[in-house]
């Protein structure tokens, strides 16, 4: 009985399920100083023709919600209330 | 480009001011000169509406070997030890981003100190943010304090002391104050005026990016279409160049290469460069196209007024600059001559061969505006509180509201996310009257911290200056240090208006009267003027960061009751002032009244008493009655130690609750063996000290006589709750 | 017996690690990253700080730099080698010790003291310890929480690999004594040969009663038997 | 004269420069105690449908390479050898 449920509620769950992934870069003109780093200590490993590279952050968010534009909607909100500092760092939202 | 009336409102500047600039350039400007002048003529470089009021504070004593003036202040320690140190406000920048304003404060203030030869020792800090309840407060007290933490963890200078206080003056403005206390050779102190013609100036460090250009917003708009991209951007907080920086700057400093150095702080490039000709009476003329630039295309007004961290300016003896390179090349840093000292005593701005601008050094600093701002004397209120007439409230249930309210409760929560040990010589940690810094590989220490009372010296700003000023004296003294000097940082809101300029001139006033008494001069500090907003300014908010030196080690004394049956013998008078108590404060809401008088003899006798006894080694522990009063003071040395205590009931008193919970200053709490109880009350009675013996501590609890008796563990439990829950 | 303690750009306990060396009389020197060629030493030591920053992951880079080779080339040959915080992540990221450091579970830089637990002391980082020895030791860190998967946990365990736990006063082990969340309270590894130990806490921290107290002398009085 | 061939010399530079994108995640069995925090903060601020939420890494990077395989196989060197710990992570390069 108990396993027929699970299985049950795993199957409903996967259908509301939606997956989003965030992109968060800094802003350009804004200071990187791990990006900074990480490219000194790759030249210096040998890799010369590396022009620049910058560093930021990624999630990969799953919610229970059925309608996209909802969801997305709600995704965004985290980005603006939690995930992302505006004032140094741009975002962008892909459904997957 | 024509320089319109729009143009120099954005720079900051008034008509009146643009102006003098005309007549001082006997010309218009170019926007470059223009920028340069709004930055160095800033409230925050120029000091046009402080000036006057602090040339007024004591600053000589012999125990100070560079006043304010410098990039930081120099005391004499004996032997050839010295003591650098100055403290920093960073409140805006702090308020618009949290984490990196914290770091970025943090990170300029330790510039001030290893510009000056020496290598930091101890970080402290003094936050203040508006009400718990205010919705942005706590991702603000989040960031701060990770900021905080965040630079100095990573460089490696322990952060051991400082203070965090909640007042919703504050709302819309908070207040970051950074302080760095420094050690070097009294021989080897480094000094920003220039000497000499034709010597290299040396830009290191970082290479300069967009950060924070003031004013730029708007004039760099109408060079380019796309505004959004040229928006000036925050600075962020790079601690892990700053260490190179601070380590390649320290190895130069071993030989005599360097003729000065500045850092590069508020205004970046343009004061660096300035001050350091300024003092000299030279002139220094640069090649801006040899500026590193982190970004493409950079002009010379944004290179001009950038305020890209973590970067340094030289000025080097002939033939040094190889040995200088190789230096900073290790510690894998720029290392670019930028231009020479000149002549002509102005600053020459040269750019792909053309000059783009020149300016009288003068023009710039000494011809700089001042003003005798308009300000009038505080309104005092003289009501008293009648306390009979207030609700009645259980002794204990008072004490339990103030240890655990926000502002008293144990900051733990916040100086666990600051390493306190790196460098191995944090004798006391956070948490006690004042830190313990050993001086590395000697026997001797420094004991340092930072004080305000904002709300005293909203009421009684005389007062409150001197309040501030005794209250940091007697916390060094608490820990065994002898007081040698104090830096300042004067928080205050829009000093156009009178009644803040009031606040200003009054506060400055009775911390000029505290430290020429007590002999406790002022050797650094900075002012941070238009705290608030339209029509709200903060409360005065002047912060005092003193440091004391403990000549051997292991006289320093802690406030932690160590042992059963002492005696506790509170040393000053009391009288029960409850007027602006934070007993009425947390559980009346009344902020109304005056703060109690300071008495600067009684000060002063009583705490060189207490230092007298704690030298013949006839304390046990002591501590400072405070905020909170005597019940208060009582509870945090049983806190955190194992021993809690009995007071007995004073017989002939008229108010139990004035007399545990009122403010009245200049007293001590000592805890004493019994064994030298008569030494200690001997030495009291022949100086006329006036003290009390008001019980003995005790295993486990905490208990008032016919009162109140609570564990130590609950106590504990009940100081520290707040952050957990918040 | 001879020491060296190799110095990134971004150590910062690099001086406080000498001074405890020099204090137990150990024959000490400064390697700094860039050399290629180490000294013939007994311990090498990598100290605790933000090598790089830490930007990227902690240890990341200092594991890629020139004097690592050198390192891992003596370690594998026997030398002991004892990293500290900082150099316990070096470790990880260079392979030497198994496992990693994530971040604290508060994601909060941590500074305390703890207690910590001896459990293995029949190695020559701990002989002078008793075992279940109880210390009261300062951490420092942002990424203490060690995380390995279960197939090397059980190594650990099976071959008395796990150094130190995090513990109570009174030696217990329980998820109240764990400040950082770490994989089953440790706080400290060895290597399958015993000559590598990467621990997060602070020994040189605890060598001097004026500062803390001298919880951390016997880890260097144990080296030197 | 200079300014011409500063540009010219632009032109060339962003004829040859290539962007790429990494992405790093965790592996599934490892923990993410930053995600866990972030997933619980955000819970607490009300977003009551997020069911999971992983934290990961994200590089845009610069090239000086004309032919994007060669460009790509660089990349994945620079992963393997600096940006990605390969016990604990995973790794997803794309061209920009
Ligand atoms: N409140 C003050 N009391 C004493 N000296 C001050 C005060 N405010 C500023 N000063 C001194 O004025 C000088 C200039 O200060 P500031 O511009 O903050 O220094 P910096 O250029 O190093 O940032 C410093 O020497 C500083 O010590
Ligand atoms: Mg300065």
């Amino acid at each position: 009985m108990r396993l027929i449920s699970e299985k049950l509620y795993q199957l409903n769950s996967r259908k509301n399920k939606l997956k989003f992934s965030v992109t968060v870069t800094l802003k350009k003109d804004v200071l990187d100083p791990q990006g900074n780093v990480v490219q000194n200590t790759l030249t210096n490993l040998g890799m010369n023709n590396l022009k620049s590279i910058r560093q930021g952050k990624f999630f990969e968010i799953d919610i229970d919600e059925k309608d996209p534009k909802t969801a997305e909607k709600k995704i965004n909100e985290m980005c603006e209330k939690l995930l992302v500092n505006l004032i140094i760092e741009n975002y962008k939202i892909d459904k997957l | 480009m024509k320089i319109t009336n729009k143009i120099i409102e954005r720079h900051g500047l008034k008509m009146s001011e643009y102006e003098r600039i005309q007549k001082l350039l006997k010309r218009d400007p170019n926007l470059l000169e223009l920028g340069i002048f709004s930055a160095m003529w800033n409230e925050h470089c120029s000091y046009k509406s402080s000036r006057l009021h602090l040339k007024k504070l004591p600053t000589k004593g012999k125990q100070v070997i560079q006043g304010p003036g410098e990039n930081a202040g120099v005391i004499d320690i004996g032997e050839d030890d010295a003591i650098v140190f100055k403290i920093e406000s960073h409140n805006h920048p702090s308020y618009i981003e949290p984490y990196q304003g914290a770091a970025t404060g943090v990170g300029g203030i330790l510039r001030d100190v290893f510009t000056m030869g020496a290598r930091p020792i101890a970080l402290l800090n003094s936050i203040h943010f508006g009400s718990p309840s205010h919705p942005k407060t706590k991702s603000l007290l989040n960031g701060v304090v990770s900021g905080i933490g965040g630079y100095g963890n990573c460089i490696g200078i322990p952060t051991v002391a400082g203070e965090t206080k909640f007042n919703k003056t504050y709302n819309e403005n908070i207040l970051v104050n950074a302080m760095a206390v420094g050690h070097v050779k009294k021989d080897k102190i480094f000094y920003s005026k220039a000497k000499g013609i034709n010597k290299s100036v040396v830009y290191v460090g970082s290479k300069t990016g967009r950060d924070g250009i003031h004013g730029a917003s708007m004039a760099s708009a109408e060079f380019n279409e796309d505004t959004e991209e040229k928006k000036p951007t925050v600075q962020v907080g790079d601690p892990f160049t700053e260490k190179l920086l601070m380590e390649a700057c320290l190895e130069l400093m071993r030989d005599d290469s360097i003729i000065a150095i500045q850092d590069m702080g508020a205004a970046g490039l343009t004061s660096s460069s300035v001050e350091m000709a300024s003092k000299g009476s030279l002139g220094i003329e640069l090649e801006l196209e040899r500026v590193p630039c982190r970004e493409e295309n950079m002009t010379p007004y944004e290179m001009m007024l950038s305020e890209s961290q973590e970067r340094m300016l030289i000025i080097l003896e002939d033939g040094k600059e190889n040995y200088a390179r190789n230096i900073f090349k290790k510690w894998d840093l720029d290392f670019v001559i930028i231009g020479k000292t000149t002549e002509s005593k102005n600053l020459t701005l040269k750019y792909e061969g053309k000059l783009v601008g020149e300016i009288p050094i003068d023009a710039l600093s000494s011809n700089a505006p001042i003003y005798d701002r308009k300000w009038v004397k505080k309104k005092i209120n003289n009501d008293k509180i009648d306390i009979k007439s207030l609700k009645k409230i259980k002794i204990e249930d008072a004490l339990i509201k103030i240890l655990s309210s926000p502002n008293n409760s144990s900051k733990r929560w916040v100086t666990e996310q600051y390493d306190q040990m790196v460098m191995c010589d944090t004798v006391q940690r956070s948490g006690s009257d004042a830190a313990v810094i050993r001086i590395h590989k000697k026997n001797k220490a420094i004991a340092v911290t930072v004080d305000s009372s904002a709300n005293y010296c909203k009421s009684h700003p005389i007062t409150g200056g001197k309040q501030i000023v005794c209250e940091n004296w007697r916390n060094l003294i608490s820990v065994g240090a002898k007081p040698l000097a104090i830096t300042n940082c004067l928080n205050f809101g829009n000093p156009e208006k009178k009644e803040i300029m009031g606040e200003f001139t009054e506060c400055l006033q009775g911390i000029k009267e505290a430290c020429e008494f007590l002999d406790y001069p002022v050797v650094s500090g900075n002012v941070s003027f238009y705290n608030g907003t339209n029509q709200k300014n903060i409360f005065p908010t002047p912060v005092v960061g003193g440091v004391g030196l403990i000549n051997k080690c292991n006289q320093t004394i802690g406030h932690h009751f160590k042992n059963e049956n002492s005696f506790i013998i509170l040393l000053g008078k009391t009288f029960g002032h409850i007027e602006q108590s934070c007993f009425l404060r947390e559980n009346y809401y009344i902020l109304e009244g005056n703060p109690p008088t300071v008495n600067l003899k009684n000060e002063k006798n009583n705490g060189e008493m207490v230092l007298t006894l704690i030298n013949k080694n006839l304390v046990e522990s002591a501590h400072d009655v405070s905020e909170g009063g005597l019940i208060v003071a009582l509870s945090e040395m049983s806190i955190g130690s194992k021993y809690g205590l009995k007071i007995e009931k004073q017989k002939n008193l008229r108010n139990l609750t004035q007399y545990l919970f009122g403010e009245d200053q200049g007293r001590y709490l000592l805890e004493i063996k019994e064994e030298n109880l008569n030494d200690t009350v001997k030495l009291l009675k022949n100086s006329n000290i006036y003290y009390e013996n008001i019980g003995n501590t005790q295993k486990d609890y905490f208990e008032i006589e016919g009162e109140m008796k609570l564990s130590i563990n609950d106590l504990f439990k009940i100081n520290n709750q707040w952050y957990k829950s918040y | 017996m001879k020491s060296s303690v190799i110095v990134f750009p971004g150590s910062n306990c690099d001086r406080d690690i000498a001074v405890a060396l020099n204090k137990m009389e150990f024959k000490n020197q400064m390697i700094w990253h860039k050399e290629t060629t180490l000294p013939k030493s007994d311990l090498i030591v990598i100290p605790g700080g933000f090598s790089y920053g830490d930007y990227l992951r902690s240890g990341a880079i200092a594991g890629k730099s020139a004097i690592i080779n050198e390192v891992i080339k003596s370690a594998n040959a026997g030398c002991l080698v004892l990293g500290i915080c900082n150099g316990f992540q070096i470790l990880t990221e260079t392979g030497l010790l198994k496992g990693t450091l994530l971040r604290n579970k508060n994601l909060k830089f941590i500074n305390k003291d703890v207690n910590i637990k001896v459990i293995n002391n029949k190695t020559k980082f701990s002989s002078n310890y008793k075992k279940n020895q109880v210390l009261k030791i300062n951490i420092a860190h942002n990424e203490g929480n060690y995380f390995t998967n279960s197939d090397h946990l059980k190594d650990l365990k099976n071959n008395n690999l796990i150094a130190f736990q995090y513990c109570d006063e009174s030696g217990n082990v329980n998820e109240q004594s764990n400040p950082n969340g770490a994989l089953e309270n440790i706080a400290g590894i060895y290597n399958s040969n015993k000559n590598i130990l990467g621990m997060m806490p602070h020994p040189e921290r605890m060598i001097d009663n004026y500062v803390s107290n001298t919880d951390g002398i016997n880890l260097f009085s144990s080296l030197l038997n």
